[in-house]
């Protein structure tokens, strides 16, 4: 058993510290500057850091996979505080897709531009009606002619008022059966047809958005996959998500966070991580937090051995949301006067607090994640439904 | 034994909530937080007109001298609207020259706040939950200095009732300058205010005064929290009604079904704790101070709890401005916070308990 | 509104205490003494105290239904520690069932002896592999000549063991469907055919039995009602179960309990009750305490009205156990070192940490109150299950 | 990073799980505690030819010079299977002579804990929540007086390490009397032990070898509650995967289901902090501490909730004494007690992390 990560990784950590060190900051220290952060991850693509899983041809640096340095690069760009690797949803799920179902035109067409950022994408899953359950969608497309006719509405499509182009599922077979009548289609956001409309959250902050298409168009090879495919082709990239150190540095910088908080609040007229309870709490807390980081690491590890680490990997998104929970728990209860008012010091609680909330919602509930839990994980048996076989 | 509504209680509570079904369904209140530069002053007006002001304050200064159980029922109600009006703390300010003003104070100032004439407000907190009589540090003489914060409604207010080292004192419009905080809650506003010397006039010193008008907020919030949380049970249940998922509506599925159980369970026993509070502030004043903490600990939580699960019963939706899920969310955040959060009510009446 | 009992009550609470302080303790002192304190019973049925709802034709005292009253007299007795009313199965389930079900005969038969306390009662409904789930017992009755003769098994008998009958749901016509094939018949427990076998609980304690039937038999004429109203009878029986206070005053005792132990442990160097993190649970619990005491006060108000108290009558049950299961908890945290020991001073505590757990076990599971709380209370709609119309 | 078991700990783990599925099996189990009078020593004997006694100690005391992982994993599979034997008390003996034993001391009696021709125990409470070596007011010196209270096996011991104000102490048998406690959990002994003048050996000084005992006896408990936990989680899903009602298995209804998801969601992650906890005490001793107290608090809690919810999902015939759930569940209120109670822990904790 070994925690570290073994001297080979650590060698490829000094040169990784090094490199990174040659080019960031940029000389003039403007560390705003687009042209230098773009030039910084062309650097790291080149160098084999960024875009590890896409071939050369495609404009990736096309490494064998390691998701131990692919941690190691992670930490060391955050360490030098260095521009990361983009991580939206078309980087992760859409150029996957592309190199496992598209065409070779397809991914001439969209996997560089889209791994350098000049285009972002939207995702265009759910629908309002249609959130845990994709095979009820019913935004349609008609092929007239040359191009698909769009009509529909999605929704929860992150920043898609920023994005260029959605990966959309949308339903182009509607006399197949539910799963089978759908098609996964490319489309255009910047067109007539199409009018988003981002959605206020409860922090007052805009997101999320809605995505209405009105004789929206794509051209007719825009369609990834055959039609009728398309939700064959999310399962398989869903499944691609795979167990990452990535939640854990998020957990780990609130829990930094906390305790920060916890020292600044007062209670009972000492510092509030000195009262017993919000101490004991914090520990708590943390023992949680340290619970899933080295099952995490656990899961890696028997992952990189080809191992399979079975019931907790069910479990990690959940076990992040509950913590998540109970970090706004304690929050709130240091927060006191201040969980009253958006403009006091601690305002990022106070959203954090109301986030912690979307988190369980986000990517599927976690009802839906329990069942997969008792049913994947611990071999509980499907629920009869009526109507079902 | 008879702890239930009477005949009458039941009426009264059945016309606010038509009224508030009419003058207060969500779209408006909507329309206050976005605008969020005051209250409803149009739904305030009409629960002036029905006499909610004077409710507990004597038959002689216009007011219906019933009891705080009848006021806490319209607390409730204004909760589960989520009402944004001034009630907090202009009922509060009547009670509080009920309970400590002279005769003179009470002549002066009841009948213009049971006619809604004038707006009044308290100015109870001094930052860093101090909330109660014993943490005041504002010192009133002749002239009152200093500053309090998070009072409810200060820009709009004409008088304000403030808690000082001396007791209660009266300061008239003009005599503080307030700054607008961005509350969270934006159906009920917020402000800080600072007096520089200010006139001020003291009521007598009656601290059992002091203390019953701390209890009377504590039980409003209490009040309030029950009909916020019980709304949010309602429109959580609602949803699972009618929202469909798989074929069949979500309310089906056991998993679901439970946890809205789990949610009821938590809300609807209190109903029983925030009457007896009430009834005790009535009918068992020694008891009263005990009861009322643990009512608004109790309830409290179990509103923010509550309003926290309806979110995630409502999924993405209930995460949105326009929704009303955040409304109920953010007034129980209020009522959590204000007065100081339930830890620091639960010692309160521990201590009250004897133990 | 008026938490008090009145004042015509609190005269009717002066006789009582009068009568009781005249009857008990008994002339000699000795409380222990069987026929002094059958005497005071019979004393107290003839006086209207006990026995309220059952007709004197059959030995009780037929008054008329006053919940508030039922309380006073409860509360007298136990502050003149006198002997209580008999509250086992036989009085609270059978007797009733009798009274509306059961032939002249079989009331003249069973009703005196058992208000008495000659014949004791045992329950016979649970089954291995039927708990909740009645309707599918195997315990199967068949009719020869003029008696049952039954074989099968029950179980969660309590204390089948000290009993001379039980009234048991045992199938009489396998033909018929499921719930329709169900009767009601009362057994003689002390004939060769039954065995019972005591259960040893975790706590080392007997309470519930297994008993066997091997060919026992009871007369023809022992089934109340018709063949196979068995189910149907027992669901108006488990219906009569009304609000009632009893549940309020364990409650109560419980929680004075727990404050005396919390005055008699430490934590870090102090009284264990002078602790934030004690006292602050204490609290929570003695509110949750008083939200379900005021909540049963208003629901019993009501009903005393002729209101339906709604919701809340759906949840007393899972919130007594709830509050039950959190005063364990806290309980287990003040005992510490003693967790670990039967034969120390706090061994109550221990068996209370555990008779919490089967709290929710007794009586329909915890699951099974929260469906009744969402599809009766909520108005959720039952769940579609396969094969269900 | 290679966060995982070697194939040799895999192996180990395997042997000892075939020999516990055959050697220790429920009803072993219930025949030990209703026979109630000490442990299984025909196991115990097993276990001993397996190494078990010497896995930490060094190879020239014929040990097999392992890690703490190593006994973590069998502590583990002890505790998944409940095993009646007195493992805690005798290895925690020989690592405290090997901590701060004297090279005499380590050679006296080393051997003799590893052949099991002695059994070894500790004694580390004195009542009151006292566990840990700066609570200890029993003083050692030329002879020994005083009591320590809740030690493993003391009737059956033949060497005890106590930890004294001067340190742990070795006394052999015949110098204490002990009074058999009843223990809540029958699978594993505790008496209360007195002294009275007793001859002792004192260790050398060491004090963060004391400390090491201490953190290592914490991993054990954790390991042995980690195993304990799953087996609950298990056996409460194997039941309802069994168990039919209203004609289909209890397992599917999505009630039961969630709830056996937010048990194994309480557990299953526990496994990566008792291993973190272990592999600290072999590889980072400076953060051990730390890791241990977590480590304790943690699992012994979802422990002693695991239990409980498995004794539910069991309905009634969970709390029988015929049934296994009772075994968990008392060996779960042991690891939760013994060496301090989880929050104890958690605020050594928070002062090891320098909060």
């Amino acid at each position: 058993m070994e925690l570290g990560f073994g001297a080979a990784y650590e060698a490829f950590r000094a040169e990784v510290r090094t490199f990174i060190a040659a080019h960031w900051p940029p000389a003039d220290g403007n560390v705003k500057d687009p042209a230098a952060i773009r030039a910084f991850r062309d650097a790291c693509t080149a160098q084999g850091y960024y875009a590890r899983a896409v071939p050369r041809r495609y404009g990736g640096s096309e490494q064998p996979a390691d998701i131990v340095k692919a941690e190691i690069i992670r930490e060391e760009i955050r360490r030098a505080d260095a521009p990361a690797e983009v991580r939206d949803g078309g980087i992760t799920l859409l150029i996957p897709t592309l190199l496992e179902w598209g065409t070779e035109a397809q991914r001439q067409r969209f996997i560089s531009p889209t791994l350098k950022g000049d285009y972002r994408w939207a995702q265009g899953f759910s629908e309002p009606g249609a959130g845990s359950d994709l095979a009820s969608l019913r935004t349609r497309a008609v092929l007239v002619d040359d191009h698909w006719v769009i009509n529909g509405q999605k929704i929860w499509s992150s920043y898609a008022h920023r994005a260029h182009y959605m990966f959309a599922l949308v339903r182009t077979e509607p006399e197949a059966p539910k799963h089978e009548g759908i098609s996964y289609l490319l489309i255009d956001l910047r067109q007539p047809g199409v009018t988003i409309r981002p959605l206020r959250q409860m922090t007052d902050q805009s997101e999320f958005c809605e995505v209405f298409f009105d004789d929206a168009r794509t051209p007719a090879d825009w369609i990834v996959g055959g039609r009728g495919q398309g939700w064959r082709i999310t399962r398989t990239t869903l499944k691609h998500e795979r167990g990452s150190l990535s939640g854990l540095s998020w957990t780990d910088s609130m829990l930094r966070g906390l305790i920060r908080l916890a020292r600044e609040m007062r209670r009972d007229g000492q510092p509030a991580i000195d009262h017993p309870t919000i101490r004991a709490e914090l520990a708590a807390i943390e023992a949680q937090s340290m619970a899933l980081t080295y099952s995490t690491y656990r899961a890696i590890s028997m992952t990189v051995h080809g191992q399979e680490p079975g019931l907790f990997s069910t479990m990690a998104k959940i076990a992040s949301t509950d913590l998540a929970q109970r970090i706004a728990k304690l929050a709130r209860d240091l927060l006191a006067d201040d969980l009253l008012v958006m403009d006091g010091p601690q305002r990022k609680w106070i959203d954090r607090f109301m986030i912690s909330l979307s988190m369980s919602i986000a990517g599927g509930t976690s009802n839906i994640q329990r069942n997969i839990i008792a049913e994947r994980g611990l071999g509980l048996p499907r629920e009869q439904r009526a109507g079902e076989a | 034994m008879n702890f239930l509504l009477s005949d009458e209680q039941v009426m009264v509570t059945d016309t606010l909530r038509s009224l508030l079904r009419d003058a207060c369904d969500p779209r408006q209140v909507h329309d206050i937080i976005d605008r969020h530069d005051g209250f409803d002053a149009e739904l305030w007006q009409r629960l002036v007109d029905l006499g909610v002001p004077g409710l507990m304050l004597p038959a002689e200064m216009g007011g219906a001298g019933l009891e705080m159980i009848d006021l806490a029922l319209v607390a409730e109600l204004l909760g589960e609207f989520a009402a944004p009006v001034p009630f907090l703390g202009h009922v509060l300010c009547g009670l509080g020259i009920r309970l400590c003003g002279t005769p003179d104070q009470q002549a002066r100032w009841l009948p213009a706040l049971v006619s809604g004439s004038i707006l009044g407000t308290v100015a109870l907190g001094e930052g860093e939950e101090c909330w109660l009589p014993d943490e005041w540090q504002v010192t009133a003489g002749d002239r009152l200095s200093g500053g309090k914060r998070l009072v409810p409604n200060a820009m709009a207010a004409d008088l304000m009732l403030v808690g000082t080292r001396q007791g209660l004192a009266l300061v008239e419009k003009g005599n503080w300058t307030a700054r607008r905080r961005e509350g969270v809650d934006r159906t009920r506003s917020l402000e800080d205010v600072t007096f520089h010397e200010a006139s001020v006039a003291l009521l007598d010193r009656v601290p059992e005064g002091v203390t019953r008008l701390i209890d009377a907020a504590a039980i409003l919030l209490a009040a309030d929290a029950f009909g916020g949380a019980s709304r949010c049970v309602a429109l959580a249940t609602d949803y699972a009604k009618l929202r469909e998922q798989f074929g069949q509506p979500i309310g089906s599925f056991q998993g679901l079904k439970h946890q809205l159980a789990n949610m009821a369970l938590s809300v609807e026993p209190g109903r029983g704790l925030y009457w007896y509070a009430a009834h005790t502030w009535d009918a068992l004043p020694g008891k009263a101070g005990h009861a009322a903490a643990q009512a608004k600990a109790h309830l409290c939580d179990a509103y923010l709890q509550a309003a926290r699960d309806m979110v995630e019963a409502f999924g993405g939706i209930g995460f949105t401005w326009e929704h009303d899920a955040h409304i109920y969310l953010k007034r129980a955040m209020f009522d959590w916070a204000w007065l100081g959060s339930p830890v620091r009510h639960r010692l309160r009446a521990a201590q009250l308990a004897g133990w």
